[in-house]
């Protein structure tokens, strides 16, 4: 029997569904350097255009063409590099020790990394990022320690956050990071309260803040075009189009019939849309972004278009709804590899130094997760009391709290 | 006719919608991930191969959407069934739930009316965090104009599934997803037995009904009432067992409207009332239980009512089992109870 | 003192406050007749300057002129132009009632009759309407008993909603309208999900629905749009920008960067911005809206241009927050007396026969006030039993229901 | 030094604010209409001018907007005062406030906060129909790190206020609007004396606190204790004073820390309790109340605890004063109590 199509309404419908040949051909992939770069202070009503456009710098054979072309120290790009290979061995590992169960979850940013990393390298130590659970490159490329992450991810006795928290909903405070939210949304229209606050208080600080695409249709969205509007905020709306919501493609997010891009245009606020697996596109848009912001310019919305390589996360398994393969027929590549091809190319990197590097890395992360495992894990090993269930519900504990901590025998 | 099929909760939930869907060319089922994946949960699994993608079909990220879409449908004539994916993630509805789905009828003196279901698991012990583990049915029992439905067994799992979408009314139906694969008892160290062992996994293959407001005795007793629904029907069964403490266990099904008149007279008989659920307790649904039964019975109880509840923090992630009422804290009270 | 201004954030502030000089200055108001009109089943892609235009029909003298002058009978114009002063003359008579004690509230539509009438002129009257509560001029443009709307106004034995909504809270399934909620916006994506369902039964009927510039900020607002985008539901999506959201200016909502029209732009819907004054223009853009819906083409996102000419309701007094006379200097005049001028113009009608429609207006009120008034006011005279309260909550009355009905005495 | 201000409510909260903004650079307000207009109810009125449009202005009509970005600005470091214009319109910011500023402090352990303060008139009596007139704080008196203050004075309101604002949780502040004026007594029909004649509209002009967590016991007495909060306290005066019944009235002023002891103490004296709340009675206020008082005193009680309440139906427009739970009403309660 043949899968049935609908009748009246309109149900989107993605290129393809499991048993099919994976395809891209709907994606129409101007050629790199053809995006012209407006002056980071030209009106949002001249930019109408820029949605429907696609903002990258490296092209095919790793050259970096352009306006967009960024003019980076070579070292730079290579911290670029490192954080997202790092990114992507701490991803493997974490997803190794779920499968050991010696955590509940975990959610890779595999084929993502440069939506973070780069954004991470362009922004200033000061700023303030309010991520999803897909941006741990942040973190890593502001150089924050693995050991403490996998803390988070372990709910061990060294977790600062006290093993409340599921595995990847991160927070540091030091490190920009803000708390990750399991409710997806809600982090995208306080970012923008954030960034009002600093803007009132004419500090240099800036927000940034991340979504997917398909969280995009919740209600915060929209609250936080509006306010970052209204008020002018001083912030960075990055919306990740990495094509799938879990089981559901771009369409059902409001996909089919525009860029997400264009959202921001319906609110006045100039929005680009980038190549996101183009480490040096990325570093570009967001230093153009920033610079407007801390100019006082304003917000800017920055479609990523980039692909979830993975399944959603360690409960999902992809083949049961798209194509297997579609991730390698995804035309924009691997971000890892294109800027090695870069970096190649510049003269500034080797395989042999690629090959190095790779291996210092794993022992890196396998160093960092002894130790952290040194700590306990979720299901061995040190943890804390099980009394601090009952702290920080309130600064200081109601009487109601402390009865039931008794009535617990705590 | 053949043997009784076996089912365990999802696949009865499935079952439920499913006949539905047959016997009402009305009735429209969508939500995150329910259409061609059939749900995180599976509970949707082949109904949009088997109905077609305009009756079974994926939703934006966006339970406000989600449920005023469905609020505009039943309007129109649908008869909706949403899946909230996680009960945790039902607070952007909220405003079309309560000031829109609840109030609609009444607003319009009968005129119009929102006859949609809202599916949604709830319950922790899955390491959900949380975000992944909230029972939030007693924000919702407040709300004049809804109902609340929780299952605990397959059986009633789609009995009472078909008279909520049945129901002319706004449904809020809330599936213990700890319950989803067996009976689970609390004791989280414990292999799961499957619903297979369980009576109530023989499900009819056909449509039948659990009216809703019924509650179901489902453990006779003389010395004290439990009071219960969905995951802790198993958990206060189990402690009665483990306790020996003759207890009379009520699994209420059915939040709003309550099977008053049975709890009373249970309570009349015992003398005594324990009120079991998951969600915080400080008004939670066992807060208007022990309200009620006082009020109904304060002649014949012999001593106070106690509740065994979650305790009043967010779910931990690392720490759920110390927060989740278990066996151990259920058999105490119930030994409290009948020493008082 | 002089009024502080705002540092660091930027605070949106309109064009005057009470004692200034009321001023539209800032605004481009295009001649009539400049805007092209597209066949009703191009792309949307094709249309994306529309939010930018104002589409206007009836030009300085009285005449129609432009591609999106509509060939509409005169009888149609005169049913147009009697339901535009029947609805002022209403909104008259219930102030005037309210300010005597009648009743509780009343909100009027002066100068946006056009919006709501010739709107309901150019649907189907098996379309059904989700209005705010300043749509008034929808069942009366469906000549929908005024009686009955009185009867709601004063909560009275005859007011079929039994006393239980505000007034102007109507609600009538036999007019297509559907029932107005108090919170703003959560009709605007219930509209869409009835459009779903008419879709998906291959039903003729579209629905329309009303919101006003301030609640689009609400998340109901981004949920239509997205499900609307998504699905492609028959729908057409009303903005009333009448300039003030009580006494806050469209500047609040997000009206100084972009047009509210715009917001379509941002989901791929198309979007025109209409002269809402002009009732030769509401209804063109209306019926080209609803041919392409009815088409299975999609939604239509439409802006009408407005002014709030009277105060948010009875309870508001627009003089502590805006220009006095800032309603004289609206530049798209009046609704009615365009429309009376076209006519006169086209030699449909008179002075005499306007003098002689609005006595008649006057007095078809007036009776129908006293038929009203006979079944009681929210105040006085005939109401319905007090038990009637514990009806309707659910379909059929609970057993605690009852108990509480018992309790009450009744 | 001079003789003390006299101040109605509106004023009082409005100098709470004041002070607020006077002594704390880092205090916000905003909402819908709150700035240059001063509000619908004008208790922001003349606080733009005075400190100027970046720290009172208005804000679109976007309830979930407000809140969120409220957190955002307390996780920077402001101390943001946000009105939602009536408590009917808070429902699009239940996420915000139950799964972010809640949880906030929780979920990382304390390092992030959400020191913000939710101001919003509740109640009925202004013939507001069922979307001008609700009293919803049972739905967030459920959430775990939610704190909820209600006044009943123009003097409590300021000193409440003030502590809600400079305490580091987020606090609910819902404010009886129909005591904005005067204290309503509950009869309808007849005027309203202004708030100038009861001592409690001497406040003063300055900074004071009253903690939050502490209840007030407005009269002491023998024969029944009655707990009530906002307009209800009135109400419950009223019905004392005509019924001749020596009640023991405690206003709770804060629900959520509850000052369970100040209650206990009274009920173990009367032996008797009714609890008084406009809000619809399943799974209100009262339930918690009811439980706590059964648990806490079960041995002390004479008479069932008995519950006066706004019934279980949206607040209709035309009958709001046969849903307002009156002096007549809690007086057939407080009587029928004593006789018990
Ligand atoms: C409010 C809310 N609704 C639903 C979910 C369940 N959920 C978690 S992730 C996810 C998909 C998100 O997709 P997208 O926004 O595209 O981000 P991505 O996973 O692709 O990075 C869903 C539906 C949630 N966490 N919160
Ligand atoms: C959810 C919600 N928030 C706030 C209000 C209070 N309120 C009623 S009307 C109004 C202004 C609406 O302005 P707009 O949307 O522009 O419509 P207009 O009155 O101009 O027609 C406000 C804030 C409400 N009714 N519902
Ligand atoms: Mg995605
Ligand atoms: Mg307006």
């Amino acid at each position: 029997m043949s899968y049935p199509s609908n009748v009246g309404v309109h149900i989107p419908q993605p290129s393809g569904r499991p048993g099919d040949e994976p395809t891209f051909a709907h994606l129409s992939i101007p050629a790199a350097g053809t995006v012209a770069r407006p002056a980071h202070d030209v009106s949002a009503d001249t930019m109408r255009d820029y949605p429907y456009q696609l903002i990258r710098v490296l092209d095919e054979e790793g050259g970096a063409v352009g306006d967009w072309a960024p003019s980076l120290e070579a070292s730079l790009l290579v911290r670029g590099l490192r954080a997202m290979m790092l990114t992507r061995i701490y991803d493997a590992r974490m997803v190794r020790v779920q499968r050991q169960g010696k955590t509940s979850f975990y959610m890779k940013s595999t084929g993502e990394e440069a939506v973070a990393v780069a954004a991470a390298l362009a922004l200033e130590r000061e700023d303030m990022c309010f991520p999803t659970y897909r941006q741990q490159g942040l973190l890593i490329a502001r150089d924050w320690p693995l050991t403490d992450m996998m803390n988070q991810v372990y709910s061990n006795s060294a977790d600062r956050l006290k093993g409340r928290q599921m595995p990847v909903f991160y927070s540091s405070r030091d490190a920009g990071f803000f708390s990750i939210s399991g409710n997806l949304g809600t982090q995208y229209s306080q970012a923008v309260g954030w960034a009002m606050a600093a803007a009132s208080d004419n500090a240099r600080p800036i927000a940034a803040a991340w979504i997917g695409e398909g969280a995009t249709a919740e209600g915060d969205f929209h609250y936080a075009l509006t306010f970052a509007s209204v008020y002018q905020a001083p912030v960075i709306l990055n919306i990740v189009n990495n094509q799938w919501a879990i089981s559901s493609f771009s369409g059902i997010a409001g996909g089919e019939r525009t860029t997400f891009a264009a959202r921001g245009l319906g609110f006045g606020i100039p929005a680009l849309r980038v190549d996101g697996n183009d480490f040096l596109a990325v570093h570009a848009v967001t230093a153009w972004a920033a610079q407007r912001a801390r100019a006082g310019l304003g917000p800017t919305v920055i479609e990523l278009f980039t692909y979830r390589a993975e399944g959603h996360s360690t409960s999902d398994d992809p083949g049961k709804y798209r194509p297997a393969g579609e991730s390698v027929a995804w035309p924009l590549g691997d971000p890892i590899e294109r800027l090695k091809a870069h970096l190649i190319r510049i003269g500034h990197w080797s395989e042999q130094q690629h090959e190095e590097l790779t291996q210092a890395l794993e022992e890196e992360v396998r160093v960092a997760g002894r130790l952290s495992e040194s700590f306990g894990t979720l299901t061995e090993g040190k943890r804390l009391p099980a009394s601090t269930i009952f702290d920080d519900v309130y600064k200081e504990m109601p009487p109601h709290l402390k009865a039931q901590r008794a009535q617990a025998g705590w | 006719m053949n043997a009784m099929p076996k089912m365990n909760m999802i696949e009865a939930i499935r079952s439920a919608m499913d006949v539905a869907l047959e016997e009402d060319g009305n009735v429209v089922v969508f939500g995150q991930d329910v259409g061609y994946f059939g749900g995180v949960f599976r509970a949707t699994e082949g109904l949009q191969r088997k109905y077609g993608p305009s009756r079974v079909f994926d939703a934006p990220i966006s339970e406000g959407g989600i449920v005023a879409v469905a609020v505009g449908m039943g309007a129109y004539g649908k008869r909706p069934v949403v899946e909230i994916q996680f009960a945790d993630y039902i607070y952007p509805a909220t405003d079309q739930l309560i000031s829109e789905a609840a109030r609609m009828r009444y607003r319009t003196a009968g005129e119009w009316w929102s006859p949609l279901t809202v599916r949604s698991p709830y319950g922790g012990g899955i390491y959900g965090g949380q975000t992944h583990s909230q029972s939030p049915e007693g924000i919702f029992t407040h709300v004049a104009g809804l109902k609340t439905v929780i299952p605990s067994t397959p059986y009633d799992a789609k009995g009472l599934l078909i008279a909520a979408i049945e129901d002319d009314d706004p449904v809020l139906f809330f599936e213990p997803k700890r319950l989803y694969n067996g009976p689970f008892d609390g004791h989280h160290d414990r292999p799961v037995q499957p619903w297979t062992q369980h009576p109530s996994s023989e499900v009819p293959e056909g449509r039948y009904v659990i009216p809703l407001g019924q509650a179901n005795v489902v453990r006779p007793g003389e010395a004290i009432t439990v009071l219960a629904y969905g995951t802790m029907v198993h958990v206060a069964l189990t402690a009665a067992k483990e306790t020996a403490v003759d207890a009379e266990i009520i699994d209420l099904r059915t939040l709003m409207p309550l099977d008053l008149e049975t709890i009373a007279t249970s309570v009349r008989k015992t003398g005594r009332c324990v009120i079991v659920h998951e969600a915080t307790r400080t008004c939670g649904f066992g807060a208007e239980l022990a309200a009620l039964v006082q009020e109904a019975c304060f002649y014949d109880l012999e001593a106070p009512i106690e509740r065994v509840t979650g305790w009043d923090t967010p779910y931990p992630h690392a720490f759920e089992w110390e927060y989740f009422p278990g066996p151990a804290r259920v058999g105490a009270a119930l030994q409290r109870a009948v020493q008082e």
